[in-house]
């Protein structure tokens, strides 16, 4: 991915986009105690009057400088309200993707090694399930469950490794069903290799042959996809966030769409944008440092 | 092996984030509170969304106290007493000694003198400036002519005075309302535009100090141990900014929180009131709030009366009260709902009669009926489960009614250009008098913005004179007059009616006292906590 | 006289594929002495790989050995245990398969690869395995061992990684080392240089040598014993001079002449016409009668049994009916 | 001579294999229990929707306050929801919604990334920088946030849902498809028909577009689910389907508030999205297995 016209671009797209949807982003400010000559002072002084090209140019010349500007709505600076979320959403992104590597490579695996019977029926049945269902209605299921009848986990709240639990499955099960497909039919490729079979001619028990000789080929493209998988939850974890009152960027940015904060909402998407930018170079560095085929040139 | 490596590294990372998040929360005095959006600000005068921080961290120079269920006072607040000139255009306070801001410098004259001036500083981008509208030489300030406010003067240390432009006779109520808090020159000054933001910058002379404040987190209130009424009961508020209803409620049941305001699930009432473990704590109140659907003259056609009186009989308002409200709350006919002063209890009642405003559309010449269009903000589930059944009633009556979902930004934009179809909405009274009610409707300016576009020189009239009559009987009069003018003859305004607000509390809130308005936001000075 | 090291009878193995039973091997009988190469030739698609694997009871899921038996040292391994199986496979018996570069691991190092039945089977430490796999690998010709040790599969070439294989193979001095085409994915220059390697490797070790190939040449070379196979069984049995001077089959007639020699000048190479038939549906009759030039009447009905001409002269062709020496 | 040959053969060889192509693939895919579970789960839906109202008793629409959030009985079998309308009805005719949800954006995605793809791929240069370029800002953009975005933009409604989950979905086919187009390129077939001179839109048409279909015929069946859940997500987020419209997302959406005091009103919704996203996710792993040799071709 050429990284800086993808950037431009998107922010590009936003801005077009803001500029189109009907909205005030003082009016919404006020809503209900709106007053009319008020909106336009405070849109005058704002800046919001000037041309859309003026107030992309302007945007884009600080954005370079590495100020994003003030959020309209929160009155902070953008760059600062990114850097506070941004810990919080990396904290749920990384133990999300935990928990789809963790039910997803052994699913995929156990699948793999037992095609088409029982196991492989459950294991796949259970990671897809969780691709299955809307985030925000497995979260309620699980909030209800676990926090309310059996009373073993907070309902929400972002204090602790515990409260990081419920959101890390309820977002990790979603994407697990990915993880154990592609373990699976990368594994169930790898089987089929003939070094597999050598390894078994050299007399190697099962396992040994599993583990040593076909897991790491078989997860170099897992690899490939957890990267960018990490990258992804860090900007699409909006409902996670939502349901259980995490203050992270995905938060940040819905609420810049709904109240048309221009900054903050480029701020925050060109953010979940370079880090998927980041995560796909994070694969390939990732992917060519464990494939000595590629470390080493060939 | 290289790549276990990598998931250990990955591991220690995540333990490390996780452990670094947040630090546990302490329980003891807290009262937690929950909040589904966050304040954003402490400073009141450039949001006009939460009252929360103004009425727990600030004070007023006066304060509208609730005195009973829907009732309230206006009584001392900073100024321990005040006189108003003969021709209502002169307060002067006298401020109450000795009462300290957070960060320790006393309270003056000055200060007060510098608050309303900020406000009205255009570098403040203020939103609440329409409260100070009627002061002496604002305008000038605002339009940047002037860089101080003629009408604001500090008489001595403890001493200020107001200077109206003319007559305002909600003045002293509107000195109650939240957006009249009294902030401090030099530490505001030296916050400059991070006033409010943070509990370093924040500071106002109210009973509860901020102490930790966290972006869409959470919010810890201290208790103020100097407040000049005497330090509050509970120790500590922690507000919970939760976005999902759902999971507030759950929080409430896993009593992780201490109040649950039944305005985030209206439909789990009659659960909460039925339920053993809940309806003994179960607290209500009436709300000085009117429910109402908005009629755009400007749409047609709507601009006939006779459209317009059809909508008004088209819409079951007893059926909507009592199934989806379960029958707590009032049906009201004007624009003053219960508990507002100058209230009309008397009012001709509006009839549900589908059949007649049938033949009311026929007579105005639709004997096929009407498409009409209800707006609402996408998602909003109260409402949308309002318009609903409105939409299925008034197709009975022969308005072919379609739900028109916008969001937010969109809704309140077109609105404001006058441009958008009927909606539902309630306003709850920022401050006991009419004013609040009938200039934010019907001014030239408001009808527009609030897309009646109602444009009737009579009224105009009435609302100006009305602000400037000082004789609350003579004012009364002409409101109710006007009420019976815009609804009944005009029939332009649909009333529906006032609810109560229910509040479910955890059994070891005590002295909780609902607001006088229905707020949803309150001071929780008096509540204490018996654990 | 030899002892037999590996004795195969009446071996049947079958596959199971979705459209239909393949009857790769169909009762194979053949013996390997102990410290002999024999050869088992024949076209791709004839068994040749199928009983090498079933040896190794590698065949997978699809596979099964149905009948027959494989006495190694007197044990018959169809009977053992998966894990009694294990230990034999790499220690007693070994594998080399045809392409290098697919058989090796390509993100382990070569090295590793060696060394590690070392560790398996004789438990040697880290270090040990690896002293001992570099000798290894420099005794199959591996130029700077220590230093290729840590190499790659990818960065070898053909020819150095068949060599490694082969180091992989022998590195616990197996009794019986199966070769399953080891040299037809290399070039010419090289297969030799890996026959050779191959022969003074049986001769240092004492080992038997089980050769897969479909090249009469490299059986030529190497081997004392050949059997060919045509569809599932063993069509022809003899001395590989013999088997080369006279051929008695058809069938090798006909893989005899379609190989290029360099001792007569050829007028042209000819080729068996027609395919291996399918081993799901077999003719019926002789096997090989569809393709054969000889072909009667008696081989599109009956198949025919196996014929002794002399003690080490096995056919299995009609043409033989009458000189029968039993 | 040679050119007449080369074109020959590989055509009909192509044409032998894809007949046997799907027939095959029909067989494995009965073979697996799971894929053939999720084929009937759909067809049955599919049938309840298509027959909807011939199915239900009640109108899915019809308001009755007075009997709101009715247990489930013999009147109402899945109860009734904060409006009294008739749960049952409301899922049936929420099928039909819902299945077009999945199902429009699938094929409108699929329709516009394969043409990319097919375009960028062959064509090369310029043409494939730029396509894949405005690929990549679609994929790097939040999904969620896109999609919101574009709601906002166009306004909430079911026809909009469809041209924002395209939008949203389009550059993943692209991607695919383009990767396919490059090494069929370089395929024989390929290369005879350019060698026989046919035409350049007639080769993507023809010969590179079809050998990609196996893959596309996956990616359709997972992308349905996906489409299934995303209205959800909207409808939670307050900007998918218009009410009074029974989309199973905002089915859902509106009936988490009574998860105390009626599950029913949220429960079974929610079980039929789930119920059909498992059956589409369960085909289209059915499928990407029957498949499989000629997806890896």
């Amino acid at each position: 991915m050429a990284t800086v016209p993808v950037l431009i671009g998107v922010s590009i797209l936003i801005f077009v986009m803001l500029n189109i949807i009907p909205g005030d982003p003082v009016a919404v400010m006020m809503k209900e105690r709106i007053s009319p000559d008020v909106v336009e002072k405070v849109k005058a002084q704002m800046g919001l009057d000037d041309p859309l090209i003026v107030r992309y140019f302007r945007f884009i010349g600080g954005a370079l400088r590495g100020d994003f500007g003030m959020s309209y709505k929160l009155n902070r600076p953008v760059s600062r309200l990114i850097m506070q979320a941004f810990p919080n959403t990396l904290a749920l992104a990384l133990a999300a993707a935990l928990v789809s590597w963790l039910i997803g490579i052994p699913a995929g695996v156990l699948s793999a090694l037992k095609p088409n019977t029982i196991i492989d029926r459950a294991f796949m049945g259970f990671s897809v399930a969780g691709i299955s269902m809307p985030i925000f209605w497995s979260a309620l299921l699980m909030q209800y469950l676990f926090a309310l009848k059996l009373g073993w986990l907070p309902v929400s709240g972002f204090y602790g490794a515990k409260y990081l639990l419920m959101p890390a499955v309820a977002l990790g099960w979603s994407a697990a069903g990915t993880i154990a497909r592609l373990s699976r039919s990368s594994l169930l490729d790898v089987m089929q290799k003939d070094y597999i079979r050598t390894a078994r001619a050299k007399g190697l028990s099962e396992v040994r042959v599993v583990v040593y000789h076909a897991l790491k080929n078989a997860l170099l493209p897992v690899v490939t996809v957890m990267a960018i998988q990490v990258a992804s939850f860090l900007s699409g974890a909006v409902i996670t966030e939502s349901v259980f009152g995490i203050p992270g960027l995905g938060r940040l940015a819905v609420d810049a769409i709904r109240t048309r904060d221009m900054p903050l909402l480029e701020g925050s998407v060109l953010f979940a944008t370079f880090l998927v930018v980041m995560g796909n170079a994070m694969a390939d560095i990732l992917y060519s440092t464990l494939d000595p085929r590629i470390r080493y040139g060939r | 092996m290289r790549f276990s490596k990598w998931l250990c590294a990955i591991g220690i990372a995540f333990i490390c984030v996780v452990y670094g998040a947040g630090t546990a929360l302490a329980q003891g005095g807290v009262l937690r509170i929950p909040y589904l959006e966050d304040p954003k600000t402490a400073d009141c005068q450039t949001q006009t969304i939460s009252y929360l921080l103004p009425l727990n961290c600030f004070d007023r120079l006066v304060e509208c106290i609730t005195v009973g269920p829907g009732e309230s006072k206006i009584v001392p607040g900073l100024a321990e007493r005040w006189e108003i000139s003969d021709d209502g255009r002169v307060y002067t306070f006298y401020l109450r000694k000795g009462v300290f801001f957070h960060h320790g410098t006393e309270l003056t004259a000055d200060d007060v003198v510098y608050t309303f001036d900020r406000m009205l500083d255009p570098n403040t981008r203020a939103l609440n400036t329409d409260i100070l509208d009627w002061v002496e030489g604002a305008r000038e300030r605002m339009d940047g002519k002037a860089i101080y406010t003629k009408g604001l003067e500090a008489l001595d240390r403890y001493t200020v005075q107001i200077t109206l432009r003319g007559p305002y006779a909600p003045f002293l109520a509107v000195m109650a309302s939240p957006q009249a808090s009294i902030y401090n020159r030099e530490f505001t000054i030296k916050s400059g535009n991070r006033f409010g933001l943070t509990p370093e910058t924040t500071s106002g002379t109210g009973p509860f100090v901020m102490k930790e404040y966290v972006l869409n987190d959470h919010l810890l209130l201290v208790a103020n141990e100097d407040y000049y009424r005497g330090r509050p009961q509970v120790d500590e508020i922690l507000v919970r900014i939760t976005p999902d209803p759902e999971t507030l409620r759950m929080l409430f049941e896993a009593g992780e929180i201490d109040i649950f305001d039944c305005d985030y699930a209206v439909s789990q009432i009659p659960y909460f009131t039925n339920h053993p473990k809940w309806k003994d704590y179960v607290a209500s109140s009436p709300r000085v709030g009117i429910y109402y659907y908005s009629i755009n003259q400007r749409i047609k056609p709507f601009d006939d009366v006779r459209v317009r009186k059809a909508l008004q009989m088209a819409i079951d308002r007893k059926l909507i009260l009592d199934e989806l409200f379960y029958g707590k709350g009032h049906l009201e006919n004007g624009i003053m709902p219960r508990g507002l002063i100058c209230h009309n209890p008397d009012l001709p009642v509006i009839e549900y009669d589908p059949e007649k405003a049938k033949a009311l559309l026929a007579q105005a010449g639709y004997p096929d009926g009407v498409e009409m269009e209800i707006a609402q903000v996408s998602g909003a589930r109260q409402w949308l489960r309002i318009n609903e059944v409105v939409q299925a009633m008034l197709r009975e009556a022969g308005f072919k009614a379609r739900i028109r979902q916008m969001d937010e930004a969109a809704f309140y934009a077109t609105r404001s250009t006058g441009d958008l179809p009927s909606y539902v909405q309630v306003w709850s009274a920022d401050f006991n008098d009419p004013d609040n009610f009938f200039y934010t409707f019907f001014a030239p300016k408001n009808t527009v913005a609030r897309s009646f576009n109602y444009e009737s020189q009579e009224v105009f009239d009435a609302l100006e004179k009305g602000r400037s009559l000082s004789d609350q009987g003579e004012r009364c009069e002409l409101y109710r007059k006007l009420e019976q003018v815009i609804v009944q003859r005009d029939a332009a305004w649909v009333p529906l009616f006032s609810l109560e607000h229910v509040y479910v509390l955890q059994p070891r809130v005590k002295n909780f006292v609902a607001p006088w308005n229905g707020w949803s936001d309150m001071s929780y000075y008096g509540i204490r906590l018996e654990d | 006289m030899m002892q037999k090291l590996i004795s195969v009878e009446g071996l049947a193995v079958r596959f199971f594929t979705r459209k239909g039973t393949v009857r790769a091997v169909d009762g194979v009988s053949f013996d390997v002495d102990d410290g002999g190469i024999v050869g088992l030739v024949g076209e791709s698609g004839c068994g040749k790989s199928a009983t090498a694997l079933s040896i190794m009871g590698l065949l997978g899921p699809a596979g099964e050995t149905t009948s027959g038996s494989i006495r190694f040292k007197g044990e018959d391994l169809l009977r053992l245990s998966p894990k009694e199986m294990r230990q034999i496979r790499g220690k007693e018996i070994s594998m080399v398969f045809q392409e290098p570069m697919n058989a090796l691991n390509p993100v382990r190092s070569v090295g590793e690869q060696v060394a590690e039945p070392l560790k398996i089977h004789l438990g040697l430490s880290g270090g040990e395995a690896r002293l001992r796999a570099i000798e290894m690998l420099e005794e199959v010709g591996i130029p700077d061992a220590a230093s290729r040790y840590d190499q790659y599969p990818h960065q070898f070439s053909g020819g150095m990684g068949q060599r490694a294989m082969i180091a992989m193979a022998l590195i616990c001095e197996p009794k019986l080392l199966i070769a399953d085409e080891p040299t037809t994915a290399l070039d010419v220059t090289i297969q030799a240089q890996i026959i050779s390697l191959l022969h003074s490797l049986r001769e240092r070790l004492h080992m038997a040598v089980l050769l897969i190939t479909h090249d009469f040449g490299v059986v030529a070379e190497l081997c004392d014993v050949v059997n060919v196979m045509y569809a599932g069984v063993i069509v022809e049995w003899g001395n590989v001079v013999d088997v080369f001077d006279d051929p008695l089959h058809p069938y090798t007639r006909g893989l005899l002449r379609s190989m290029p020699r360099a001792k007569r000048r050829q007028r042209k190479l000819e080729v068996i016409g027609g395919a291996v038939p399918s081993l799901i549906e077999l003719p019926q009759g002789c096997r090989f009668h569809p393709r054969c030039e000889y072909v009667t009447k008696r081989c599109f009905s009956e198949e025919p049994p196996v014929f002794q001409l002399n003690d080490d002269r096995l056919v299995r062709c009609w043409l033989f009916e009458g000189r029968m020496k039993l | 001579m040679a050119g007449k040959g080369r074109n020959c053969v590989p055509r009909a060889l192509r044409q032998k294999v894809r007949a046997g192509l799907w027939q095959e693939t029909i067989s494995r895919f009965g073979e697996n229990s799971m894929a053939m579970v999720g084929f009937y789960v759909i067809a049955a839906v599919a049938i309840v929707a298509i027959f909807a109202p011939l199915i239900s008793f009640h109108d899915p629409y019809e308001i009755n306050l007075r009997q709101r959030l009715l247990l489930p009985s013999g009147a109402h079998i899945l109860g009734t929801d904060a409006f009294g309308r008739d749960m049952l009805s409301r899922i049936i005719y929420g099928a039909r919604i819902s299945l077009l949800v999945g199902l429009i954006p699938s094929f409108i995605s699929i329709g516009i990334g394969s043409a990319v793809g097919v375009t960028s791929g062959y064509l090369g240069g310029k043409i494939d920088f730029i396509l894949m370029r405005v690929a990549d800002i679609v994929i790097a953009f939040p999904s969620l946030l896109l999609a919101m975005v574009i709601m906002y933009t166009l306004g909430a409604g079911l026809s909009n849902i469809f041209i924002a989950l395209s939008f949203v979905g389009w550059a993943e086919a692209a991607r695919v498809v383009r990767s396919q187009v490059l090494s069929l390129r370089e395929q024989g077939f390929v290369e005879a028909a350019k060698a026989m001179g046919v035409r350049r839109r007639a080769i993507m048409a023809r010969h590179i577009f079809p050998n990609c279909l196996p893959s596309l015929v996956v990616l359709f069946t997972l992308k349905v689910p996906e489409f299934i859940l995303a209205e959800a997500s909207l409808s939670f987020l307050g900007v998918g389907a218009q009410p009074p419209v029974p989309s199973w997302g905002l089915l859902v959406s509106q009936g988490k508030e009574f998860i105390f005091s009626a599950p029913w009103v949220v429960a079974f919704p929610g079980g039929a999205i789930f119920l059909v996203a498992l059956a589409f996710n369960f085909v289209g792993d059915g499928l990407r297995e029957a498949l499989d040799p000629y997806l890896k071709r």
